[in-house]
């Protein structure tokens, strides 16, 4: 039976076993083995390990690894830039040292003589210039010690050297603001915004988030005075005096040159301030304390 | 860098001159082939690296002070790396026996003159001064010159060290010689990415570098970093002073009884005393000498 | 249980049973060398089958599941071509050695001391025979409507090897090797599904 | 007698495989090709006794439950700040060519890179000129800058 059913079925054969079933296919032949190629293989552009790889390519020319041709970056070149510039070339650097070892890698495992890690006295294209990256690396650290020891150094000596620099600055910016034209009166503005930033940390640019502290009452207290020296004619600066608080500060720190002509109406509003019967009692407490009171009668004003 | 250490590195550059055993090196010379003893090699590490080490430039002009060439006044071609000596226009030669594989063009015999190295040390440099008296140029042999910090050398566009011949106070610059043909420099800077300035000191209070950056910036045990050193440190390198035994101590405190004492002013009945003894003693001496 | 791949399965029993007209290929990631069979498993019964000839260098493989991985699906549109071309590989592999041993040693890549060329226990020439001896057959036997299913398409070589007209290639879904059981099953679902529509609509055809 | 190869040509193939006339100190046997050779080589995971755990950089950064599960501690884990894609200066190439010609600082009239004098005085000049390079940051014709 069970050969009864294989004769029923149709089944194609090659070899000359399978003559009976009457298709002979002795003259076939095999085939060479086939090789399996990359050219099956499609990898996106933005595939992440093309990062390991020279605008890739498979392994660099010579032409592109002259070691001597290349050198590392000194330190006054890296002094000039900014730490984000900085941090940036150091992730470029350790790029380029992964590609330099993936090459050197791949050299050696093709045993290409002169390649790196081959016993060659000297060291290969790869070796050199990885070498040359890790120099430009260290500096890149060398110079942002050196510029930490420099603000820390600084920080040192601000508390005596801040009065006669707001003090310079203040004598050069009202001189300047004499009889300014349009232009210069806004590079004076920006000026005064770039020292606020400097001595005070102050954005005045940005008030929104900015935190109520000792800094912030210094910045008010400066600003006012120089606003009102600035502004003011010499009768109203007799008036009112040096301010020496926040309190009353604060209403000439909102003054810009675009609205200048309402300096007549702060010193009002300072003055009654200083009339009202709170006054007294603000003045005992601490400066950031009149700082917010002050901010808070001025939100009433407005 | 992939895997060979630094270490490993420094072996295998060593290895050729240090780690041959005496029998080794024996085996090695007795199955060379025959070929002319050179013995001014250098090691790798003694080769000359900077300016200073070489003092001499090709292009310069030079006086060869020993052998055969000496009080030739000629120019230094270039550098010999692996003997520390330099090639000069006119110097001294050597006959050789120079394989085929090394012939230049326009060799024609296997014997052959080859131009010998000069040390620097043998050379005196040759330079051209402003005679007044005559208002020519005139050749001066410097006998000494030493090297006074570093220069930006325009016509080679590189840092390079100033030589200057000192005397009685004046400094007289000798300028190294220019390059053949003049250097193509390219991407001078400000030019690109690279050397764009763009760190600003901009505030006191606000430090540029995030906080989190800093201890990957500095290494606090680093072994670099010395500190003070300050009394504590100084007590606890000084070691104690040893007990004193009885002995010493009770001689110490016979002294210290003694200074307790003072000094006395000798009396005149003291003085007169030491002087009658001393006197006595003076004429016995005579009185013996003159018996004899 | 009983091991179906131990036996060979005629076309009208795969239909009966409800397989899918397919023939998997398995690759051995220890020495390359490749299997065929007629379910998405096999046997240690084809093993010894497809390997009659063993010796040092082209040894009989062991039956661990953990060292076999599916290489290709071959999947054809009815059970007649799917049992026809499983024969015909196995028929192709005695072929290689024992019918046409000279020629088909003649083909292989040699090391310096003239055996094949390996790299430790891994010969890449069993896995490029297979895939030679899969465009043979479907060369010769003119199997139309053919798909393949690739694990890797790497290995499919150049495209200059196939018919285009008669073979399509696919991508195997990517899986863990804990699941390749499960990929295969639903495959083969898949494969069934889209062979019954095929029959619907021809037995339409014949009916109007 | 000296046990040597040549004595022992009439003891057995696995005798001879021991190699009985080659001995440590102690008296165990020595199996090795030589016995010359530097043995002050740094521990493999496989050697030292059960204290000794070497690790591989990678391992070790957490620490595993009673339940049988493995909680990582990310203090531990090494993590890589790599600069914001807004910051990410491409541009910047990790060598420079050799024709560029070296810059030196100068920092004349003052004690070095990190003296709060220079420091100061950099502040006052961004102040008054904002982010522009003045007379005494550029390059002069001598190469030096002040830095």
């Amino acid at each position: 039976m069970f050969k009864k059913n294989i004769s029923n079925v149709k089944v194609a054969h090659f070899h000359t076993a399978s003559k009976i079933n009457g298709r002979i296919r002795s003259n076939i032949q095999i085939r060479a083995p086939i090789e399996p190629t990359v050219k099956n293989i499609k990898v996106n552009e933005d595939h992440p390990l093309w990062q390991f790889f020279h605008e890739k390519k498979f392994i660099r020319g010579e032409e592109d690894m002259q070691p001597s041709s290349w050198r590392s970056w000194t330190v006054p070149e890296l002094r000039r830039k900014s730490f984000d510039d900085l941090h940036s070339l150091w992730f470029n650097c350790l790029k380029e040292r992964n590609i330099l070892a993936r090459e050197a890698h791949l050299l050696e495992s093709m045993k290409v003589n002169g390649g790196a890690g081959t016993t060659e006295q000297t060291d290969g294209p790869h070796d050199q210039l990885s070498e040359k990256v890790r120099t430009t690396m260290w500096r890149i650290r060398h110079v942002l010690g050196e510029r930490q020891k420099a603000f820390e150094n600084t920080q040192q000596v601000i508390p005596e050297y801040k009065q006669q620099f707001l003090e310079n600055f203040k004598e050069r910016y009202l001189d300047e603001a004499n009889g300014a034209t349009e232009v210069e009166q806004q590079d004076l503005e920006d000026q005064l915004a770039r020292l606020n930033w400097a001595l005070f940390g102050i954005d005045v640019n940005n008030l929104q988030d900015i935190t109520i502290n000792k800094e912030f009452v210094e910045c008010v207290i400066y600003n006012g005075n120089l606003k009102l020296q600035k502004f003011g004619s010499k009768e109203q600066l007799d008036s009112v005096g040096v301010i020496t608080n926040a309190y009353d500060a604060f209403p000439l720190f909102t003054l810009s040159q675009e609205n200048s002509d309402k300096l007549g109406d702060l010193l009002a509003s300072i003055e009654k301030n200083r009339s009202s019967e709170k006054y007294a009692e603000i003045m005992k407490m601490v400066p950031v304390k009149q700082l917010e009171q002050a901010i808070l009668g001025f939100e009433e004003v407005l | 860098m992939s895997n060979v250490s630094v270490a490993g590195r420094r072996f295998w550059k060593r290895a050729s001159h240090d780690f041959l055993r005496p029998h080794e090196l024996k085996r090695i010379k007795t199955n060379r082939l025959p070929f002319f003893k050179r013995n001014d090699f250098v090691l790798s590490e003694d080769e000359y690296k900077d300016f200073e080490q070489w003092r001499y430039f090709p292009g310069d002009r030079v006086m060869i002070t020993t052998g055969e060439k000496k009080g030739t006044v000629t120019k230094v071609v270039s550098y010999i790396n692996s003997s520390n000596s330099l090639i000069l226009e006119d110097g001294p030669t050597y006959r050789t026996i120079l394989p085929k594989q090394f012939w230049q063009p326009g060799t024609t015999s296997y014997v052959n003159e080859i131009p010998e190295g000069v040390k620097p040390q043998d050379l005196k440099l040759v330079a051209k001064v402003h005679d007044e008296a005559t208002g020519k140029d005139k050749d001066v042999i410097v006998h000494k010159f030493e090297f006074l910090g570093k220069h930006f050398n325009k016509e080679w566009q590189t840092w390079l060290p100033t030589r200057v011949v000192k005397d009685k106070g004046e400094v007289l610059y000798l300028p190294w010689p220019a390059p053949e043909s003049p250097l193509e420099r390219t991407g001078a800077s400000g030019e690109d990415a690279n050397s764009e300035r763009s760190y600003y000191v901009d505030s006191v209070v606000h430090n540029q570098i995030p906080k989190d950056a800093l201890k990957d910036i500095r290494n606090p045990y680093s072994k670099y970093k010395r500190g003070t050193f300050e009394q504590r440190h100084l007590n606890k390198f000084t070691a104690p002073d040893m007990p004193l035994s009885e002995t010493k101590k009770a001689y110490l405190s016979e002294l210290e009884a003694k200074k307790a004492l003072g000094h006395k002013k000798l009396t005149p009945e003291v003085k007169d005393f030491i002087g009658g003894r001393v006197k006595k003693f003076v004429e016995s001496q005579k009185k013996d000498l003159n018996i004899q | 249980m009983v091991n179906l791949a131990a036996r060979f399965h005629d076309a009208k029993w795969l239909l009966s049973k409800g397989y899918s007209p397919s023939v998997y290929l398995f690759r051995n990631l220890e020495s390359g060398q490749v299997i065929y069979s007629q379910f998405p498993y096999f046997a240690e019964r084809q093993i010894k089958k497809q390997f009659q000839r063993p010796n040092w260098q082209n040894r009989l493989p062991s039956t661990r599941k953990d060292i076999w991985r599916i290489m290709s699906v071959v999947s054809f549109d009815n059970h007649e071509k799917a049992v026809d071309a499983y024969n015909a590989l196995v028929e192709l592999r005695h072929l290689r050695d024992v019918g046409q041993k000279k020629l088909a040693n003649s083909f292989r890549k040699k090391n310096e001391d003239g055996n094949i060329w390996y790299s430790a226990q891994y010969r890449p020439t069993w896995t490029q025979e297979s895939v030679a001896d899969l465009t043979t057959v479907i060369d010769e036997l003119k199997l139309e409507n053919t798909k393949i299913f690739w694990e890797d398409l790497w290995r499919k070589g150049d495209d200059k090897y196939w018919n285009q007209e008669l073979v399509e290639h696919r991508q195997l879904e990517k899986f863990s090797p804990r699941e390749e059981s499960v990929v295969l099953k639903r495959l083969g679902e898949k494969v069934k599904a889209e062979f019954a529509l095929l029959k619907e609509s021809q037995n339409a055809e014949t009916l109007s | 007698m000296k046990q040597t190869c040549v004595n022992l040509f009439h003891e057995t193939a696995a005798t001879q495989l021991k190699r009985p006339w080659k001995k440590y100190r102690d008296g165990t046997l020595f199996y090795g090709l030589t016995k010359a050779g530097s043995k002050r080589h740094a521990l493999t995971t496989k050697q030292g006794n059960k204290t000794f755990y070497k690790g591989t950089r990678a391992s070790g950064v957490g620490s595993h439950t009673k339940f049988g599960e493995y909680v990582i501690n990310w203090s531990k884990v090494r993590t890589y700040v790599a600069p914001a894609k807004e910051t990410w200066n491409k541009e910047l190439s990790p060598l420079i060519r050799e024709t560029v010609p070296e810059v030196r600082n100068s920092f004349a009239g003052f004690k070095g890179p990190s003296d709060p004098k220079l420091y100061l005085k950099k502040l006052n000049e961004y102040i008054v000129y904002g982010p522009q390079e003045t007379e005494d940051h550029v390059i002069n014709d001598r190469n030096v800058e002040r830095g």
